[in-house]
C-alpha cells in the first residue's frame, strides 16, 4: 500500500488518546493518524515487521535490556524476547559479519551501531562482505540486513563521534543508502528495508529521534529512490538529506522574508537517488544548492551537482553550490561546532551566492 | 635432514578406518583424490609452471590446496549440508567440491566463463554452494570467521540441529576477527567450529613469526572458555576422529576451536617461488602425503587393489579432462551480465 | 544484601605501604582526591544532576572515574613521564591529572575554551599530555590500544627504556584491537603493559555478558604466551604492588597483561540513569571506596591527621575552585581556529 | 631542491651503465639520470630517506625477509636490519595504530598494506586516529605516517581485491592523499612524504610496478598539491590520476588521429588538489573528462567536476564527462573486468560526448 506524504507538520485534531506502546504510550488521532516521535516510528516499523516476519532478529550493543542507547528499540526485548533482540559485546566487525552469516542463511538481520562512527571498525565486513556478496556469487546468495544507527553529528560529541557516513557508504555499489528526516519517511523506509533483500545503511540522526510528526496508522511503505518535496518554491533548489532538511527548511523560512523562494528537496535515498526530481526542480528554479553534513570532497553534494550539470546543463543560471561540514575534524567548543555544520545561516548565504547572479 | 613432528594421536584415530567402514574410507579417498587433480589441472591452466606454452587460461590468483585435502575431507564425513554450513578463506576450491559443486562448473569459474560456479564473477577466491550452504570463498584473511559464526547463529536461531565449521589458515590467527567470533561463538553458545589450517606459513611468514604460541587451540580455547582440539591435518584418519568429537561438541551447543597441523606443497598462489622454506622441509612433509597414506593404508589392509586404485585414477582424470572441455566450451559471461547482481531483486512483497 | 567479591592480594601490597613510605602514598592520596573533586566539580557544571538551575557549561559525553581512581594512581607510581607512555579510552580525565596537566587547562577544555589542554578542540574524552606522554583521551573502544602498543614500539626501538601502559575498559576486550595489540606486543616484546579496567560494565551490559570467560588476564594471557596479572582495584596498596611487578616486567621486555577488578560509582556517562544495577551492589562497592579505605589506613597508622586531611580537602577544593574560575574567564577559540591543525606544520625542511 | 619534470618517456643516451642497487641492478646514465621503474622509485626513496633520518621504520606483511609482495621493500631489510624493517603478522588495524602511536612518540613509520583493499580492517584506525590526531589534540601530537601499498584493479583478482581507495580517503580532513602515475613523480612525493608531519595514504599501482622512466640520480621532492601537464592539448582537458594517466594518455593519442587534441592533468595528488592548475587548462579547452578507478558515486571526478563548474561557469561548453569504474564489484571473467574499467574506449566515448556539444 502506498500512501501520499502526509502534510510536513500535521495539525492537530482534538480527539486524540493515548495507546500503549511497546512500553511507552503513542498518540493515536480520530484521523486514521498516530503521533509517533522519530525513534518510535521506527520501532513501530522494526516491531511490525517483526510480528509479520520471523526471520528478523535485532542486535547490537545495548539494544536489549538498556534499551538502546538512544532508545529507539525500546520495549522489543520485552515484546519479542532474548532470542530475536540481543546485546552484543562491543564487536562491530564480529557482529555485522555474523549478521552477514545469518543473512545468508535464512534470516534477517537489523544491527545496530550504537553511531555510525562505529560501523568504522566493522568497515570491511560491510564493503568486502555484505555488499559484494550478492554479485560476486553471481546471485547464489544475498544479504537482507538492515544496519541502522544515528548518523551525523550528536550534541558536542567531538571529532571521533560526529561522522555522516551517507557519502561514504553511497560510494559502494551494492549498498542502499537511506537517509531520513522525518517519522513517516522514516517508517516507510523502514518497512521497504525490511521488505527487500540488499544491504541497506539506514543513517538516523539523534537529534532528530525526538521529532514529532502525525502519521499514518495503517500499513505503508515508502520505496527506494523516490524523493519528496519538502517545501515548494520557484527561485532556488535545495537539496538536502536527514537533519540538513530541517536546517534548509529554516534558511527557506529565513529567506521567503527576502523573497527568495526556495524549493527544498528531501532525496530519502542516497543510494539510490531520485536525481530526476532534483533536476525537474532545478528546470523549474534554475538553481541548486546541496545541504548536507558529509564532508564537502567526494560529498553527496558533489556526486548530485555534477549529475545536474549533465542534466540541466542550459538550465542552471549559476554554477551549483554545496553547503558541508566544513573540511576539519569536528571540534568541541561551541561556537567551533557551530561554524563547522552546515546550519541556517551557512546555507543562507549559499543560496544568496547561488542567486546572485 | 630436517626434523618435523606431527601432534599425537587423537584416542579414536586409531579405530576411525574401522568405525568409518570401507565405504566411507574409500568415498573419502575419491574425495581427496578429485581435489588433487583439479588443482593440479587448474595449475597446468593458469600456464605459469609451463612457459613458452599459450595455456594461460586462468587469471588472478591461484591458491591451491594440495597437500591440506584430508583437513576439510575429514570434516566434511561428519556434516550434513542440507543443515550444517561451512565458509573458508580464498583457498576454497576443496571446501566447494566437497559440497558437492560440479567441477565443470567449478573449472569453468576459473576460466571466467558464463557457465562458472558464481557466473564467472567470483573467480578462483570465491566459489559457493547455494545448495550445500557453502558460504565461500573469502579474499580478504579473517573475513569470513564472523560469516561462518553468523551461519552458527541462524541454526541455532531457527533450530534446525546444524553447524558452521569456519576454516581459516594460521595467518588468519591474529586477526581481530577470530577473537571477535570466538568471544561471540562462545558467549552465545553457538553451534560453531573453527578450525585453524595450520600450513605453518601465511604466505612467506613461518607462524612462529605471526601467532605468539604455538599450539594455537591449545593455547586460546581456554581464554575463552572454549573446547580446544589439536590434530595431525595430514592424517585423514586423525582429522576425522578429530572432527567427530568437535562436529558433537558442536551440535550440543559448545562452540570448539580446532588446530589442524598441516601442509601446503605449493607455493602460496600459484605465483609464489617458496623461498622461505626449503626443499628439505618439504620433502619431509611430502612423506606425510594424505592422499599417500591412506591409499597404502587401504592398499595393504585390502580394501583397495591396484587395479581399483588405477580405475579411481582413470576415472578423476576424465572428470578433470571434461570440467576443463566444459570451461573451454563454455561463452563468456555476456556484457549485460555487467549490471545483474549488483543488488539482488527483491521478489514480489508478500503483505 | 548483594555479596561481592574482590580478587585476592598481591603478597607485595602487604607491605606496600611500608615500601612507599609516608610521602609517597600521602601524594597518591591527594591525587586521587584532585581527581575525585575535579570529576565531582565537572559532574556540576553539566548541570544534569541540578536540574533547574542554568548552570550547563559542559557538553557533549562526560564519562567520570569515580571510584577507580586507585587504578591509574597506582601504576603512575612505578612510571617515569620522560620516558612510559599512557594512553586510556574516553574516561580520561585521570590520567591527565596524573600526566600533570594543570586542573585549569582540563576544566577549560571541559568547557571548550581556547586556553583548554586540547584548546577546546578535543573537549572530555580527548585529553593529552606532550610532555607526559600521555597519547589520550580516545572515543572509539578499544581504538587506542594499537597506540599505547605503539608507544612500547617507540621505546623499544629509541631504546629509551620506557615501557606504555595502555588502558582498557572491560567492554574493550571483545574488540579485535585488543587481541591485535597483545599478539603484537607477545611477538615483538614490546615493553607494555595492558590493563584491563574491569569495572564490571560496558555501559548498560555486565561484563559477563561481554565476555566469555570470568578472569580476564588469567584466562586469556597464556593465549599470547604473556604474562597475566589480577589485582583489587579498588585497593590502591595491592594495585601498587601488582603494577610495580608489571612494570618490571616490562621493562624487562616482556609484555603484561592485567586485570584490576574495579567498579565505577556513577553511570557510564553523566547521563546514564544506570538502571542495570541494584542500589545494593553500588552501595556494597562503595563501602570500598579506594579513597576512603586509604584515608582510614592513613589516620588509623598516624600517617595522617584529621587536621591534615582537612587542609588537603581545602587545597584541593581551592584548586578546583580556581579551575572553575579560570575554564569560566577564559576565551572560546577564535574562529579562525576552525581549520588550524587539520594538517600539521611541516617544519623547514632540513636536507 | 626542485626539479623539473623530466619528459614523460625520456629517450635512452648511449652511455649507460649498470649499478647495485639494494641488491638489483639499477641503469644509471650518463646525464645525471638512472633509468628506474615505479617500484624502484619508491624503494630508492624510502631507502635514500632512511639513510637520512634514523626515525624512519618500515612494517607491513611480507615486506622484510619476502622483501615485498610486490618488491617494492626488496633489498630494506638487508640494508637497514630487522630492527627497521619488519614483517608484521596479519593484522592490519593493529599494525597501523602501532604506526600512529609510535608515530606520536618520536618515529616517522611507513607502513604497507600488501595492497589497500586490505586498509578497510585497519578503516577505523586511520579515520579516527591517524587523521584527527593533530585536530583533536590542538597541535599537541601530530603524526608523521606514511601508509602504503598498491591500489586500484590487479590483474583479474575480482571483488575484494580490486578497489581504487582515492576518494574515500580524500574525503577525510587531515589526511594526505598521494596517487603518482610515475617513477619520478612517485618518488619525488615519497620524498616530500616521508620530510613531513601528516599521515599519507600513498596510493601505488600494481600495474604500473614495472613502468620506467629516467629520472634524476640527484635528490629532489614534489610538493602536494602540484599537478602536472602529462600531455599538453587544446580541445579537451583530461584529468587522470595513478594508471589511469596512461590510459588516458592512449586515448590521447587515439583522438590526436582524429583531430582532438587532449591536455591530460595529471593533479598527483588528490588532496591537496591542485584545482588551479585544472581550471587554468578547461579555460583554456572549455571541456572537462575525469578518468579514476574510483567509482562514479563520490568520487574524485565529482569532486573537481563541482569544483570546476563553479570556478569556469562561463568557460565550459559542454558539462564534465566522468570516466570511472563502473558501478558494481569487479568481476572476474576477462571481459566484464574490460568493461568496467576506464579503459582507453571508455575514454575516447566520453571525450568524444564532451566535444559534440
Ligand atoms: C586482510 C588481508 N591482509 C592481507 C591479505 C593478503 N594475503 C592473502 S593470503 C595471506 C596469507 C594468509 O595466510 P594463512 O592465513 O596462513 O592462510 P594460507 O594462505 O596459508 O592458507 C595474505 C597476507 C589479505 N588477503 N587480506
Ligand atoms: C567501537 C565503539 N563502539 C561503541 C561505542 C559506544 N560506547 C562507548 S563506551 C561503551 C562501553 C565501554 O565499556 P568499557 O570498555 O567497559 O569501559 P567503561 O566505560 O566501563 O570504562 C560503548 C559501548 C564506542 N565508543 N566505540
Ligand atoms: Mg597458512
Ligand atoms: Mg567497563
Amino acid at each position: 500500500m502506498t500512501v501520499a506524504t502526509p502534510p510536513f507538520r500535521a495539525s492537530r485534531p482534538i480527539n486524540q488518546k493515548t495507546e500503549p506502546f511497546l512500553g511507552r504510550k503513542a498518540t493515536v488521532l480520530g484521523n486514521g493518524l498516530q503521533l509517533l516521535n522519530l525513534r518510535m516510528a521506527i520501532c513501530q516499523a522494526i516491531a511490525e515487521e517483526m510480528e509479520r516476519d520471523p526471520t528478523i532478529v535485532v542486535m547490537g550493543e545495548e539494544v536489549a535490556q538498556y534499551n538502546g542507547a538512544y532508545k529507539v528499540t525500546k520495549g522489543l526485548l520485552d515484546e519479542f524476547g532474548p532470542d530475536r533482540v540481543l546485546d552484543t559485546p562491543i564487536t562491530e566487525s564480529g557482529f555485522t559479519g555474523l549478521a552477514v552469516g545469518a543473512a545468508m542463511t535464512g534470516l534477517r538481520p537489523v544491527i545496530e551501531y550504537m553511531s555510525w562512527n562505529f560501523s568504522f571498525p566493522a568497515f570491511d565486513q560491510i564493503i568486502s562482505n555484505a555488499s559484494k556478496m550478492s554479485y560476486m556469487t553471481g546471485g547464489l546468495f544475498n544479504v537482507p540486513l538492515v544496519m541502522r544507527g544515528p548518523n551525523g553529528a550528536g550534541p558536542r560529541v567531538s571529532s571521533q563521534h560526529s561522522h555522516a557516513v551517507e557519502a561514504l557508504f553511497a560510494h559502494f555499489p551494492g549498498l542502499i543508502v537511506v537517509s531520513p528526516s522525518t517519522p513517516f519517511d522514516a517508517k516507510g523506509l523502514m518497512k521497504t528495508a525490511l521488505r527487500q533483500q540488499n544491504p541497506v545503511c539506514f543513517l538516523e540522526n539523534e537529534m532528530l529521534y525526538g521529532y514529532e510528526q502525525d502519521i499514518p496508522v495503517a500499513d505503508y511503505a515508502i520505496p527506494f529512490g523516490v524523493g519528496d518535496i519538502k517545501r515548494p518554491g520557484r527561485d532556488c533548489t535545495i537539496v538536502a538529506v536527514n537533519r540538513s532538511v530541517h536546517w534548509a527548511l529554516e534558511a527557506a523560512e529565513e529567506l521567503a522574508k527576502s523573497g527568495i523562494d526556495c524549493e527544498v528537496v528531501d532525496p530519502r535515498t542516497v543510494k539510490p537517488l531520485d536525481i530526476g526530481l532534483i533536476a525537474e526542480s532545478v528546470r523549474k528554479t534554475n538553481r541548486l544548492v546541496t545541504v548536507e553534513e558529509c564532508y564537502q570532497t567526494g560529498g553527496i553534494g558533489a556526486e548530485i551537482a555534477t549529475q545536474i550539470v549533465q542534466m540541466c546543463f542550459d538550465d542552471l543560471d549559476a554554477p551549483p553550490e554545496r553547503v558541508t561540514t566544513s573540511e576539519n575534524p569536528m571540534p568541541y567548543a561551541a561556537n567551533l561546532e557551530h561554524e563547522t555544520l552546515p546550519k541556517p545561516h551557512r546555507i543562507i548565504a549559499a543560496v544568496r551566492r547561488a542567486c546572485s547572479r | 635432514m630436517i626434523q618435523i613432528s606431527q601432534p599425537p594421536r587423537h584416542a579414536a584415530a586409531a579405530t576411525a578406518r574401522t568405525v568409518m567402514g570401507q565405504e566411507r574410507v574409500l568415498n573419502a579417498l575419491r574425495q581427496m583424490l578429485r581435489i588433487r587433480r583439479f588443482e593440479e589441472q587448474a595449475e597446468k591452466q593458469t600456464g605459469i609452471f609451463r612457459p613458452g606454452t599459450q595455456i594461460k587460461k586462468i587469471a588472478g590468483f591461484l591458491h591451491l590446496y594440495i597437500g591440506q585435502e584430508a583437513v576439510q575431507t575429514g570434516f566434511a564425513q561428519h556434516l550434513d549440508p542440507t543443515i550444517d554450513a561451512t565458509v573458508t578463506s580464498y583457498r576454497c576450491h576443496a571446501l566447494a567440491i566437497l559440497a558437492g559443486e560440479p567441477t565443470t562448473a567449478l573449472m569453468a569459474e576459473l576460466f571466467g566463463k558464463d557457465t562458472g560456479n558464481a557466473r564467472g564473477k567470483g573467480g578462483s577466491m570465491h566459489f559457493f554452494s547455494k545448495k550445500s550452504r557453502m558460504l565461500g570463498g573469502h579474499g580478504i584473511v579473517g573475513g569470513q570467521i564472523p560469516v561462518g559464526t553468523g551461519a552458527a547463529f541462524s541454526a541455532k536461531y531457527l533450530k534446525t540441529g546444524g553447524v558452521s565449521v569456519s576454516y581459516l589458515g594460521d595467518g588468519a590467527v591474529p586477526q581481530g576477527t577470530f577473537h571477535e567470533s570466538l568471544n561471540l561463538a562462545a558467549l552465545w553458545k553457538l553451534p560453531a567450529i573453527y578450525v585453524v589450517e595450520n600450513n605453518r606459513y601465511g604466505m612467506g611468514t613461518a607462524c612462529s613469526r605471526a601467532v605468539s604460541v604455538e599450539n594455537i587451540a591449545e593455547a586460546k580455547a581456554p581464554g575463552y572458555g572454549m573446547v580446544g582440539l589439536t590434530c595431525d591435518g595430514l592424517d585423514l584418519y586423525d582429522v576425522w576422529a578429530t572432527a567427530k568429537e568437535a562436529v558433537a561438541l558442536a551440535r550440543s551447543g559448545q562452540p570448539v576451536l580446532v588446530e589442524a597441523k598441516t601442509y601446503r606443497y605449493r607455493g602460496h598462489s600459484a605465483s609464489d617461488a617458496g623461498l622461505y622454506r626449503t626443499k628439505d622441509e618439504v620433502d619431509a612433509y611430502k612423506k606425510l602425503d594424505p592422499i599417500e597414506r591412506i591409499k597404502t593404508d587401504l592398499l595393504s589392509c585390502g580394501w583397495l587393489t591396484a587395479a581399483a586404485w588405477d580405475t579411481l585414477e582413470e576415472d578423476v582424470a576424465s572428470e578433470v579432462a571434461t570440467a576443463v572441455r566444459f570451461a573451454e566450451d563454455s561463452p563468456e559471461p555476456p556484457l549485460n551480465e555487467l549490471a545483474t547482481h549488483v543488488y539482488a531483486a527483491t521478489p514480489a512483497a508478500k503483505g
